[in-house]
């Protein structure tokens, strides 16, 4: 039915000719967990002094990660790794709690064992896996979180300081950039995880509050899913039910390779826009397929970041409690230079092939 | 002599009772699949369209290939966990391969079933010929595939630029039919004539039946272990290939977890877990009811976890429902 | 003929009991008394229903009708676990031990010495060691029932069943296995139970047990009675007529020494099976060889390693050293698929275990021995003449079975027995090993059986046959050879043996001359 | 009809020549377990510390209390599939109750650990009486009893705010032993009794060994059956209150997939799926080797994809080993 079928070809795309930063809010939207704004990304460079006093200790880190398994984290591991290395510490260790509060506080044990000088590590649940955050402080051992603080510790007694991305602020953007395919009083679809997880949370948040703000005529519809790898199925199982949507939003970039191949399946193409950057949906982005835009994180700055607060706990310096990086908007038109800006690289040799004919803008 | 050997008119007058209480599962799951359409139509009229089957064969086309092949392993008595796990590697082999050797999308998918069917015959060398409980040797093998396929990409997905992959295995319909549901009508029709038509067929299940009076009678049955493993594998290789195609990439940890419904598929076809059972249109008639079970209740617009409870429930009522 | 029971009343009563399985009626109206202390004979061609009768004592199945009481008082328990505590002990046809536990727990399974529920090991083992002993069993209390062969088994079933205090001791087919030697501990069991005034129902299809051992007998045809007779008022000859009626009973062999003896094979008939030296941790150096055309009986005891030497040549035990000739060439064995490939066949003791696939139909039983030649394009299965070929083995030897698509375990035990040798004719077989061949099967199926047996071997077959049945020897062979303790010690050419006393004669006197023994 | 006794000596007559080939798992598994410790200790000598041994227990203590419960299962033939969302219904329900009704630790508890038996229950009565194969009821429970946990929670964490109840479950150390390992030596210890030295024990076997036989030695094993099955749930529920005092807070998706380990280490521990054999250290063994290999690769700083490689191969390895 409805206009899914026949959305702007990409020459009159709406977001031809927009600026990728025109839809981005211009502060970081999400607030710390003591309700506190962000801090500067300058804010985690260090001083000279610092980092002299951290190479003269040769510092030790572990990571406890929530899951191993996703180009996200591997680029958290890898910026860490490059700075702990460029302090002229080690890591000696990355552990993965696979999704699993048992298993991650296995992985919060296993690395006390080791004494290294700090943890630094995102909780697959901020609060089940308090106790076990708890007793790194116990231990004598510096803590720096990923995107989410366990709750009730304390700042700077029990950890010292937190890195994320504005999680609400690329929700934000995913919302402004679909809403540009979508006519008055259109319906958009939102494929959300089922599941009481506090960054795609964040998320929704920001998507539903632009929209609220912005476009209130836009009915949204919330399909709630639990079960990640059979996001496809839910969404192809969604849009059967509900034929108007116009387009779709996501969570992370698994669902939205799950709604990509259910549309395909159908025959069918709507605009989709989702959080969280990775080659594959990059490609689809690149190519002029379904994903529109893509509010990214900035994995390997934050890994800087994050191993630059550790230096900076151990010595005893203080970090700010709260680091957010704004959101990366990824349209087809800056494809190039925003890959180079999250990833440090050269994007793959399929998505440069994707944009030979310029229209990816240039590379940074 | 007084007795009638063999009668045919006694064959046909054997009362349909019994024969209901003989039969394996199969015959009464037409009965909760049957209940299940009308149940689900019903309550959305939208179910029972052509564009929402088609959706459903869609969607259960991975399991249902996976399942035809793990069939063939349970029926001789053994176990294959490993699937999922094989699919990625599969998968992600067959698009690395495309990427650094030209692109011949022949050449991608043959790579990736070879590299199903090799960690096939691997899982079955061990469990035939160091009799290691497949059981274990699968669910190695299941962190070993999928370490391997991560440690291949680096986690990352992998891109799948082929047009005609893509096609071939996901897109071009054949007469109104998505690619993915002609492979696995396909695979059904190999494995059916296989199981039920060859005498492989025959030595799959005398070999789960009764080892060692299979091996009395001169089968080999380690020979026909490795073989099923190896189908097996080669068919989640199939399945990784389909994946790749799909998504026009494929992600190191795709379809982690799968192996439950592919089990749940095949036991609910009524194949035994003891070995020596099963019919390939149960395995069929299993993949397709959780398949519906999936759909119907989405199309309900049930919340996920409701639709988990009662997921559960139905599988199990289904099964019940058969035994009376 | 009928026995008037004058003033005594009978322990157990079955009156008109009808057991229908769908559309099969394994009873049909059946009675039966048993009196306290008697040893009541239970016979019956396959199929006849009577070990449908003894489940429905044990309360396995609940009777579709019919009445049954036990002291006159009517039951109504249909739970193995109500006629237990009724007093009723039995020994299955199809073994009930459960192979991962010993001897002695398996002896007092469900009725373990305890403190305050903990099983107390040591006085079950040596309540075991104790009851064995007594009953001359020879089976350790620790052994691992799934260790034992399955004449062990056999045995240590019936001591299962003898270490309850019954009141009623069933018995089913309880010797299929077991040699003259192992029969006094079962006989002189039943008689001492006899003597407590203990009611013994025995099922046999070996008449001369029933002869020696019985009071009473109860004859069933098609799950009907077909007339009970005081063991002392018939004959062998008129019993096997009211077994298998009339008309058949002229074809059937009565046993004895009355039959054709079969001649010794001609000097120049080329070898075709010729063991030299063979031995691995059973056998020690077997030198055997067999002509076209010979039947071979090998007589031994049990645990004499008859049963392993079979093996040793079908290839499932593997050889130490020495060599296996099959037709005048050097053959190495080592799984039972490349003696299959040189046509060399067995049929196994323990068919349940390796002859069988019991929840398969007939017909798949038929086809799993001879695949290779029911393959069409090298890859089909020829279904049709695989069902042909099951129903040719079924009308042959009289399997009483619905059809060829009947599961196995729905079969009585000599039926099953039957598909179990039935399944290897369809082949050419140049070395035929047969092991206890027609244990459960009945009389007149037996001599159909045996006739099978000579015909393959008229045309040029091989054949080894171990049997704990001399008769049954006695009507096959032309040689015997004896073996104890793993190596072949004597062996007696069919002329020189009258019978059965004759060779178990020779078979201890063959012991004696044992070095170490 | 009662056609409920119609023999089947199946499972006796299963491969006993090869079970008799087979081994004794468990004295082997002794030897893995001596080469894992030596390598570990050797790569980093941290791993030997009281410490980390400790460590060690306290990891494994959920899987191996689990495991406990499923060996008896296994045992008699069936399987039980839904202990991680077992734990999970037991410890919300616990967490729930305790904050809805006054916050009493005992009844928190035995609130948990009754849930859990009474799913476990249900699961038995689906299985011995209805003759529903125990993969598909556990199968069906696994999302019935997660389904259950997530629509009672909304998703969210349920805190657990009790300070005894932490103590008693996860935290005060007795004689310097953290509370978890107790608990897990306390159920070990009663679990052996039951199993090796008392009648119910003797049942299991003769149930799992050759069902009709136990049968026909008067056990009741449907009775059986049901007792298993609630056991392994009520200690599923007592892993779920561990959790829940572990995290002063549980979440209604923890411990997923957690079947998979407990299965692993109950057949590392030679427990045979298809019944009548197992012991009860066996089952620690299995499920300390995979504590081990957890910590240890953890220990030595390997790259996670290749961790999971290198633990999937270990688990081959450690069986093919015991195998020669
Ligand atoms: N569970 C069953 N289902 C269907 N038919 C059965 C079943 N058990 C026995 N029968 C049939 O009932 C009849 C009687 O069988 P039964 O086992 O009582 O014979 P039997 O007299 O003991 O024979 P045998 O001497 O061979 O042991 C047979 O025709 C058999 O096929
Ligand atoms: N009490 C015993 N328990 C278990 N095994 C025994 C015992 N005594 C001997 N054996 C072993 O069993 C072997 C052979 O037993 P088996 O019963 O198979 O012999 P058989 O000659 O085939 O007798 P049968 O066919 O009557 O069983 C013996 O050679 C010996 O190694
Ligand atoms: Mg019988
Ligand atoms: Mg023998």
């Amino acid at each position: 039915s409805s206009g899914a079928g026949d959305g702007p070809a990409s020459s009159d795309d709406p977001l031809t000719a927009i600026t990728a930063s025109s839809l981005t809010p211009t502060e970081v939207l999400g607030t710390g967990p003591l309700g506190e704004k962000s801090a500067t990304v300058s804010s985690s460079e260090l001083s000279a002094a610092d980092l002299a006093s951290i190479k003269a200790k040769s510092i030790k880190v572990g990571i406890v990660m929530q899951t191993m398994d996703i180009e996200w984290s591997t680029e958290q591991v890898r910026g860490i790794k490059d700075q702990v290395g460029a302090l002229g510490g080690t890591v000696i260790n990355v552990c993965d709690g696979q999704w699993d509060t048992t298993k991650q506080t296995a992985c919060i044990d296993n690395m006390i064992t080791q004494k290294p000088d700090a943890i630094i590590s995102i909780p697959v649940d901020d609060v089940s896996m308090a106790p076990a955050y708890a007793r790194v402080s116990e231990a004598g051992i510096k803590l720096i979180f990923i995107d989410n603080v366990a709750k009730g510790l304390k700042f700077p007694s029990q950890y010292q300081g937190m890195v994320t991305s504005d999680n609400q602020g690329n929700g934000a953007f995913a919302a402004a950039a679909l809403a540009k395919y979508i006519p008055k009083n259109g319906v958009v679809g939102i494929l959300d995880f089922g599941v009481d997880f506090f960054v795609t949370k964040e998320r929704m948040r920001g998507f539903q509050a632009w929209m609220k703000d912005n476009r209130p005529d836009i009915t949204v519809k919330v399909h709630e899913f639990q079960d990640p790898s059979k996001a496809g199925d839910d969404a192809a199982n969604f849009l059967t039910a509900n034929p108007d949507v116009q387009g779709m939003f996501t969570e992370w970039e698994v669902p939205a390779v799950g709604i990509i191949t259910a549309l395909r399946g159908q025959g069918k193409t709507l605009p989709i826009t989702v959080v969280n950057v990775a080659s594959d949906i990059a490609l689809d982005l690149a190519s002029g397929g379904m994903v529109k835009a893509i509010g990214a994180q900035r994995p390997y700055d934050e890994g800087v970041a994050e191993a630059n607060f550790a230096g900076r706990a151990i010595i005893g310096s203080t970090n700010p409690s709260y680091l957010a990086f704004p959101a990366e908007p990824f349209l087809r038109n800056n494809v190039l230079s925003a890959w180079d800006d999250v990833y440090k690289s050269a994007a793959p040799s399929a998505i440069q092939d994707a944009c030979k004919s310029g229209i990816c803008g240039p590379a940074k | 002599m007084s007795e009638q050997y063999v009668s045919t008119t006694e064959k046909a007058s054997r009362g349909v009772r019994q024969r209901l209480a003989e039969t394996d599962q199969p015959l009464f799951l037409y009965g909760a699949f049957l209940l299940l359409i009308i149940g689900f139509t019903v309550a959305n009229p939208l179910f029972l369209t052509a564009g929402n089957l088609l959706n459903i064969l869609n969607q259960t086309a991975l399991v249902t290939i996976m399942a035809a092949g793990v069939a063939l392993v349970i029926i001789t008595g053994e176990i294959d966990l490993s699937v999922g796990s094989v699919l990625a590697l599969s998968g992600v082999s067959a698009a690395l391969f495309m990427n650094n050797f030209g692109q011949n999308w022949f050449l991608g998918a043959l790579v990736g079933i070879l590299v199903g069917a090799s960690v096939g015959f691997i899982n079955g060398i061990l469990t035939a010929r160091l009799l290691i409980p497949s059981f274990l040797v699968t669910l190695g093998m299941l962190s070993i595939a999928r370490g391997i396929a991560l440690i291949m990409t680096g986690t990352a997905p992998v891109l799948v630029t082929n047009a005609t992959f893509w096609s071939v295995f996901a897109e071009t319909p054949f007469l109104g039919i998505p690619a993915p549901i002609v492979w696995t009508i396909v695979v059904i029709i190999i494995v059916w004539v296989l199981l039920h038509f060859s005498v492989f067929g025959r030595r799959i299940f005398a070999t789960g039946g009764n080892l060692d009076a299979a091996k009395f009678s001169g089968i080999n049955t380690r020979a026909v272990k490795i073989s099923v493993f190896l189908i097996s594998g080669a068919l989640a290789g199939l399945a990784g290939v389909i994946v790749a195609a799909r998504g026009h990439a494929i992600r190191p940890d795709a379809a982690a977890g799968i192996e439950l419904d592919v089990l749940a598929a095949v036991i609910l076809g009524g194949t035994s877990l003891f070995g020596g059972k099963g019919k390939i249109y149960g395995v069929i008639l299993g993949s397709l009811i959780i398949g519906i079970l999936n759909n119907g209740l989405v199309l309900m617009g049930i919340d996920p976890s409701i639709q988990l409870t009662i997921k559960g429930a139905l599988v199990i009522i289904a099964v019940a429902f058969g035994r009376r | 003929m009928i026995n008037q029971n004058g003033p005594v009343e009978p322990l157990l009563s079955l009156r008109d009991i009808v057991m229908r399985f769908g559309s099969v009626q394994a009873l049909r109206g059946a009675d039966f008394d048993l009196l306290p202390g008697e040893v009541h004979g239970l016979l019956g061609q396959n199929g006849a229903g009577k070990s449908t009768l003894i489940k429905v004592i044990a309360g396995v199945y609940k009777p579709t009708s019919g009445t049954f009481t036990i002291d006159g008082v009517e039951q109504q328990y249909s739970s193995p676990r109500a006629s237990r505590d009724a007093g009723i002990s039995v020994v299955y046809q199809s073994l009930s031990l459960i192979p991962s536990l010993t001897v002695a727990q398996n002896l007092f399974l469900g009725i373990e010495p305890t403190t305050l529920g903990i099983v107390n090991t040591r006085a079950l083992n040596s309540r075991a060691s104790e009851f064995l002993e007594l009953h001359k069993l020879p089976l350790r209390p620790e052994q691992l029932v799934s260790s034992l062969t399955f004449a062990y088994r056999q045995l240590c079933e019936i001591g299962k069943a003898l270490v309850k205090d019954a009141r009623i001791l069933i018995l089913d087919e309880p010797t299929s296995s077991l040699s003259k030697t192992e029969e006094p501990i079962l006989f002189d069991a039943v008689r001492e139970a006899t003597a407590k005034g203990i009611g013994v129902i025995y099922v046999s299809h070996r008449l001369s047990e029933v002869f020696e051992l019985t009071d009473r007998v109860t004859v069933f045809r098609d799950g009907n009675n077909a007339g009970v007779f005081n063991t002392a008022d018939v004959t062998i000859p008129q019993l096997v007529e009211v077994i298998v009626g009339e008309k058949l009973a002229k074809s059937v062999s009565t046993g004895g020494t009355s039959l054709s003896v079969r001649p010794p094979i001609a000097a120049d008939a080329s070898v075709a099976l010729e063991l030299s030296n063979i031995s691995n941790d059973v056998v020690k150096g077997v030198n055997l060889s067999i002509r076209r055309g010979e039947i071979v009986g090998l007589i031994g005891s049990i645990g004499s390693g008859r049963t392993e030497l079979l093996e040793s040549i079908f290839g499932v035990r593997k050889l130490k050293s020495g060599t296996i000739r099959c037709d005048g060439r050097d053959v190495v064995i080592r799984r039972p698929q490349d003696a299959i490939g040189r046509g060399i066949k067995l049929v196994p003791e323990d068919r349940h275990s390796f002859g069988l696939v019991v929840d398969h139909d007939i017909e798949s039983n038929t086809a799993m021995a001879m695949l290779p030649l029911l393959r069409s394009f090298n890859f089909l299965f020829k279904s049709a003449e695989s069902k042909a070929f099951a129903t040719k083995i079924v009308t042959d030897l009289k399997v009483k079975a619905p059809s060829t698509s009947t599961k196995v375990n729905k079969l009585s035990g000599g039926n099953q027995q039957k598909i179990a040798i039935g399944k290897w004719l369809g082949s050419d077989t140049k070395v035929l090993l047969l092991d206890e061949p027609t244990a459960g099967v009945d009389v007149g199926a037996r001599a159909d059986i045996y006739k099978i047996i000579i015909d393959l071997a008229d045309q040029g077959t091989a054949v080894l046959v171990c049997s704990s049945d001399y008769d049954e020897l006695l009507q096959l062979c032309s040689r015997f050879a004896f073996i104890s303790d793993g190596a072949i010690r004597a062996s007696a050419d069919r002329s020189q043996v009258h019978e059965e006393k004759d060779l178990h004669q020779i078979l201890e006197a063959s012991r004696e001359e044992l070095p170490h023994v």
